[in-house]
């Protein structure tokens, strides 16, 4: 098979501008070869240079004391938890491939967010799933969404990781392009890090999984354009099909392995394949790689070494190995049944040097491929539409006539509504660890001695065993009608509301992973969305001192209709000191006191909060006005105050105000515990907001003011409580008791009155109505 | 009481099973499938998962494991042998206990926790559950739909091997408390000789009041003497 | 030459999926859908010419293995 | 009538199932066995006589519906 010859028209088809191409020119000091045009083509793409975006990650804080390894030096950031223990989370997108294919699109995201974890040497204990969607009215909407939950149940369960949070929006504007963020969580302790280095010149390097095919070609490249039909058609030919099975024998047999201490450096082939990690582990340790593709397990026949390298099957992994100890890897990957190959060697060359059938395909200088990748500071522009939103104002608003009937339907609006349907595909509890299922602010999950890979041998007489207990709390978060409207607020909202979930469930945040979606970096308007995001969540971050340790950027979202609303979405990670801190959102027992902590309504919003709610959308059709405000020491002051509060005892529920606001804030607290399956524990509340004068109606219940916590006592304590409150520097007040099969809230406009089963109802089975329209 | 879980390619739920068992003070070791003895076990788990990734059909391959012999060999001495979840559809696939699983009926993966109804306390299984208790125990499957033929149940019923039904909070068996459609309500059954027992849902994952219910104790503690 | 051998529920089996591929036809405005049963494929490529013996081997893999006769029934073609 | 429909992996596409499945009868001691494919089989029982009008429903649906034409390919017989 003949290469095809180097064209300006080839160079454009690989996504490089001609000033990239001299660049290549100028490292290599000559044409490439087709192979080599490829590898950088895939290596300078977006999705693995970070070109676009590189120089507004610099500006994330991106260390604390508990910081192990920082944001962007491996494949996942590592935070101390203590006791030598450490975890390790990231989070990945797999916006594109699910757009084509939505089960295995979804499916193989999550395998490959798994795989970053255990390339750590960690032991993945959990997965989060962060999804957007359009609107489910259209069929095509229903297939994407309901492929994509099948396709990480499908992964996930049979892995054996538990599911446990996430979040779904749905949005006109996710319609052709949903999102699809997966993050995964792994524990290991301090001296099991291992690293993606090929260090120790002569070390034998081995490629282990399946065999490479054709699939998923240049897959990052193509996250790295716009979605269009010529686009997805060429992916189509290609599909990744995840296989969770062997994904699971492969984490396995590397944590074996990693514990013989014969690994000298270990990277999953994830984005771009054997190109990715062959080049970045010669990079990361200042050496050089040979490897030979006629030794590289392949499935179709007659592959060209283009296609070779720039495969992304799925569930492969690179390891270089301590000379002489390779009988070790032998007789562990054969144990587990699983394919290896030794394909290569480390160089002290500096080069990644390739050859096939006896040609030597590529040499390229390892080092160079990163450092001198191209970095852009693109034109960003304030844009237009923000005019109108900062121009909107409720005159003109009647306020509500109804609130009934307000609730009931923003409790079945879809992204408000329980996402039941999609975490009962879940395995939610595999690996007896889950403590508070999906369904609360924040998931909880207990690490034990059983969620550490094995120890290394030796080591393990050395540090005692860890027998005991530690609990983290996980969630993630972003209200991508905030980020359009105001990006900046937007992207502080997101980071400040998944460290309130972690408060309320009584946890202190350790780190921050972030997935930036957005539209083509090369429109001002949707590069402003993105400085201006980043500038928000990176005050945020400093400001609550939740460091980030690694993210991912996925830009290029947006279809034939137009760019996705910008949703830079965070996943917070905190931990939880005692299980008596552990704290669900629903109410627990009749008689308890319902408290507010925080100011009810912003008056100092002209909008009182109603800016970009759900209310102004469900019950008006809009999608404007500026968010609600949010002050960053406002919420840390909050947050602080209620941990001190639940460590000091009696806190026996915290759920915080964000969509629909503290209607429906109380209404999932009365509603959200399930007992077993169709057994739900609803208890009502009464609720007396008639002292709250000067706002809205429809502001009080249903704006969304932010810094906002709705907590219960005891009746006995609450007065301490409300005391305790004061002195912590937060406004409270009492909001009524909880009781009765109701849930009523008296005003100063009046009395409305709610069946909890019927509020229940409109809530728990909206997604499964909407999924079915024909048995509705 | 030393118990041996079985490790088959992809099983998931075998740390949880060796960790149950250690929390109620017992011992436990995993079993790997290329082996042809169980050692010293007392007893046997085969646990959870997807073993063989549930390709073709759920326990399909893991059936014919070098292990699976030990197992048949076991149970034919009167060992007792408890499938959980992808260890009941092994069983049933190897024949040691009647009937199949088939997906369930929503076709959907399920996992909740569900109220179960102990049908008879006359087995090694459930000899310790308290009369009239309902347990509340996680399911977690996406092919529990217990079926078997008429006849078959028919002396499932007639030799009193039904253990355990889906029911309401109530205790009442009905339709919408069963989370796959199985035929009467089935979550758990046993042979004939009584001493080898299948069931969906994961007493493993309910021993622990951290984890949210400790009722799994009932059946795992029935099988210690 | 190449084992086909096709595995469906047998008639007495719940067949869900048969159902909801039914229904989901029915509401596409397909008509006069009577009954939808879903089954499973397989293709066997063997080596070889004896294809006596291969019958053999694969009515047994298939009795055996590949499918479960308490809830399926199969049929086997030799090419 | 009957429509058989015989829906495969296309053959680009990885197989894990095809995969695992041929490993298993190998370890079982069948030989010979080159390569294995797991798809599905569905069988609509359809009312009516005119095979033309089955056949073009049936193409439309096995192509819209019945199969993922990313990654499947089907056969389509009408009986
Ligand atoms: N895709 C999902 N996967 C798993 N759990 C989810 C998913 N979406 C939502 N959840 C869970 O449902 C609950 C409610 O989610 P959400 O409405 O986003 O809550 P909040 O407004 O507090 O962030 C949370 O426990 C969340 O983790
Ligand atoms: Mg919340």
């Amino acid at each position: 098979m003949t290469d095809p010859a180097l064209t300006p028209e080839l160079v454009r088809q690989h996504n490089l501008t001609p000033e990239e191409y001299e660049a290549i020119l100028k490292i290599l000091g000559r044409e490439p070869t087709y192979t080599e045009l490829g590898i950088f083509s895939v290596m300078w793409s977006e999705h693995c240079s970070y070109k676009n975006t590189r120089p507004l990650l610099k500006t994330f804080p991106t260390r604390s004391r508990r910081v192990l390894v920082g944001a962007g030096e491996e494949n996942a950031g590592i935070v101390d938890i203590g006791d030598g223990l450490a975890i390790a989370f990231k989070m990945e997108s797999h916006n594109h491939p699910s757009a084509v294919e939505p089960f295995q699109g979804a499916a193989t995201g999550v395998g490959g967010i798994v795989r970053d974890i255990f390339t750590m040497g960690a032991r993945p204990v959990c997965a989060l799933d962060s999804l957007r969607f359009g609107e489910l009215s259209n069929p095509e909407v229903r297939r994407l969404f309901g492929g994509v939950v099948a396709g990480i149940a499908h992964y996930g369960n049979c892995f054996g990781i538990p599911t446990l949070a996430g979040e779904v929006y749905f949005d006109k504007s996710y319609e052709g392009n949903p999102l699809v963020n997966v993050f995964c969580l792994g524990v290991l302790r301090h001296d099991q890090i291992a690293r993606g280095a090929a260090r120790g010149v002569g070390n034998p390097v081995f490629y282990v999984g399946p065999a490479t095919g054709r699939d998923g070609l240049a897959g990052a490249a193509f996250a790295s354009q716009d979605l269009t039909e010529e686009s997805a058609d060429q992916q189509r030919g290609a599909v990744q099909v995840g296989d969770p099975f062997m994904e699971k024998l492969v984490c396995e047999a590397c944590l074996e392995l990693l514990a013989t201490g014969a690994v000298a450096g270990i990277q999953d082939m994830g984005a771009a394949g054997l190109t990715c990690s062959t080049c970045e582990t010669a990079a990361r340790a200042g050496t050089g790689i040979e490897i030979e593709l006629d030794r590289v397990p392949q499935r179709a026949p007659h592959m060209s070494s283009y296609e070779i390298m720039l495969s992304e099957s799925q569930e492969r992994m690179l390891i270089i190995v301590q000379q002489g100890r390779e009988a070790e890897v032998k007789r562990i990957f054969d144990k587990w049944d699983l394919p290896w190959s030794e394909v290569g060697r480390v160089t002290d060359t500096g080069l990644m040097v390739v050859t096939h059938h006896g040609r030597t395909v590529a040499s390229i200088p390892a080092k160079l491929i990163a450092s001198e990748s191209p970095v852009y500071h693109r034109e960003a522009r304030q844009p237009d539409y923000l005019q109108a939103v900062r121009a909107f104002t409720l005159a003109g608003l009647p306020d509500t006539a109804d609130p009934v009937a307000a609730l009931n339907t923003l409790l079945a609006w879809p992204t408000i509504a329980s996402k039941n349907w999609v975490y009962r595909q879940y395995d939610h509890m595999v690996r007896n660890n889950t403590v508070v299922c999906p369904g609360s602010d924040a998931a909880v999950i207990r690490i034990k001695a059983d969620s550490i890979p094995p120890a290394p041998e030796g080591r393990a007489a050395q540090s005692p065993a860890f027998t005991g207990e530690k609990l983290i709390a996980l969630t993630s978060e972003c209200n991508g009608a905030y980020v359009y409207l105001d990006p900046y607020e937007g992207g502080k909202i997101a980071v400040t509301e998944a460290a309130r979930n972690l408060a309320c469930a009584g946890a202190t945040p350790l780190g921050v992973t972030d997935n930036l979606n957005f539209g083509n970096p090369h429109n001002p308007e949707l590069f402003w969305q993105l400085q201006e995001s980043v500038r928000g969540i990176g005050d945020a971050c400093r400001a609550l001192g939740a460091p980030i340790t690694g993210g991912n950027c996925s830009l290029y979202n947006q279809s034939p209709n137009g760019p996705i609303d910008p949703t830079p979405t965070v996943a917070m990670v905190g931990l939880i000191e005692k299980p008596e801190h552990i704290t669900t959102q629903w109410f627990k027992e009749a008689g308890d006191a319902i408290l507010l902590l925080g100011q009810p309504v912003d008056m100092a919003d002209p909008l009182q909060g109603l800016g970009g709610s759900a209310y102004l959308q469900v019950v008006h059709g809009r999608k404007t006005g500026l968010p609600p405000r949010c002050d960053l020491d406002t919420g840390r002051v909050l947050h602080e105050a209620l941990r001190s509060l639940i460590f000091g005892g009696g806190i026996k529920s915290a759920h915080d105000c964000s969509e629909g606001g503290l209607a429906v804030c109380l209404a999932e607290s009365c509603i959200s515990q399930t007992l077993a399956r169709n057994t739900p524990r609803r208890i009502g509340a009464h609720i007396d907001l008639s002292g709250i004068a000067g706002a809205r109606l429809d502001a009080l219940l249903f704006g969304e003011t932010q810094h906002r916590i709705v907590i219960t006592t005891s009746r006995l304590t609450a007065a301490r409580t409300l005391a305790q409150a004061a002195i912590l520097g937060v406004p409270a007040i009492s909001l009524g008791t909880v009781g009765g099969d109701a849930l009523v809230i008296q005003t100063a406009a009046g009395q409305w009155s709610w069946p909890v089963a019927g509020l229940h109802d409109s809530w728990w089975h909206s997604l499964a109505r909407l999924m079915q329209p024909a048995n509705a | 009481m030393h118990f041996a879980i079985l490790q088959f390619p992809a099983s998931n739920c075998d740390q949880d099973a060796v960790h149950a068992i250690r929390v109620l003070g017992h011992s436990a070791e995993l079993v790997w499938h290329k082996d042809t003895s169980l050692g010293a076990a007392e007893a046997v788990i085969v646990p959870g998962g997807f073993s063989y990734g549930d390709y073709l059909r759920t326990g399909a391959i893991a059936r014919f494991s070098p292990v699976m012999q030990a197992v048949r060999r076991f149970a034919a001495e009167g060992g007792l042998v408890l499938g959980i979840c992808n260890g009941f559809q092994i069983l049933c696939e190897a024949g040691l206990l009647p009937g199949a699983l088939i997906r369930n009926r929503s076709l959907q993966f399920r996992c909740e926790h569900v109220h179960l109804k102990t049908a008879t306390r006359d087995s090694p299984f459930t000899r310790r559950i308290p009369p009239d208790t309902l347990l509340r125990i996680p399911v977690a499957h996406g092919e529990g739909c217990y079926y078997a033929d008429a006849p078959t149940l028919a002396r499932l019923r007639a030799q009193d091997q039904i253990l355990w039904q889906y029911c309401t909070a109530d205790g009442v068996l009905e339709d919408y408390a069963s989370p796959n459609g199985s035929v009467e309500g089935i979550a758990g059954i046993c042979n004939e000789r009584r001493n080898v027992a299948g069931l969906m849902p994961h007493p493993e994952r309910a021993c622990e009041p951290l984890v949210g219910s400790t009722d799994g104790r009932w059946i795992l503690e029935s099988m210690i003497p | 030459m190449k084992a086909k051998i096709i595995i469906t529920p047998k008639k007495a089996v719940l067949d869900p999926q048969g159902k909801t591929v039914q229904q989901a036809l029915e509401h596409m405005g397909y008509r006069d859908i009577q009954a939808v049963h879903v089954g499973k494929y397989l293709e066997i490529e063997l080596a070889g010419s004896d294809r006596e013996a291969a019958r053999k081997a694969m009515e047994e893999a298939s009795h055996k293995f590949l499918s479960n006769p308490v809830i399926e029934d199969y049929q086997l073609v030799i090419e």
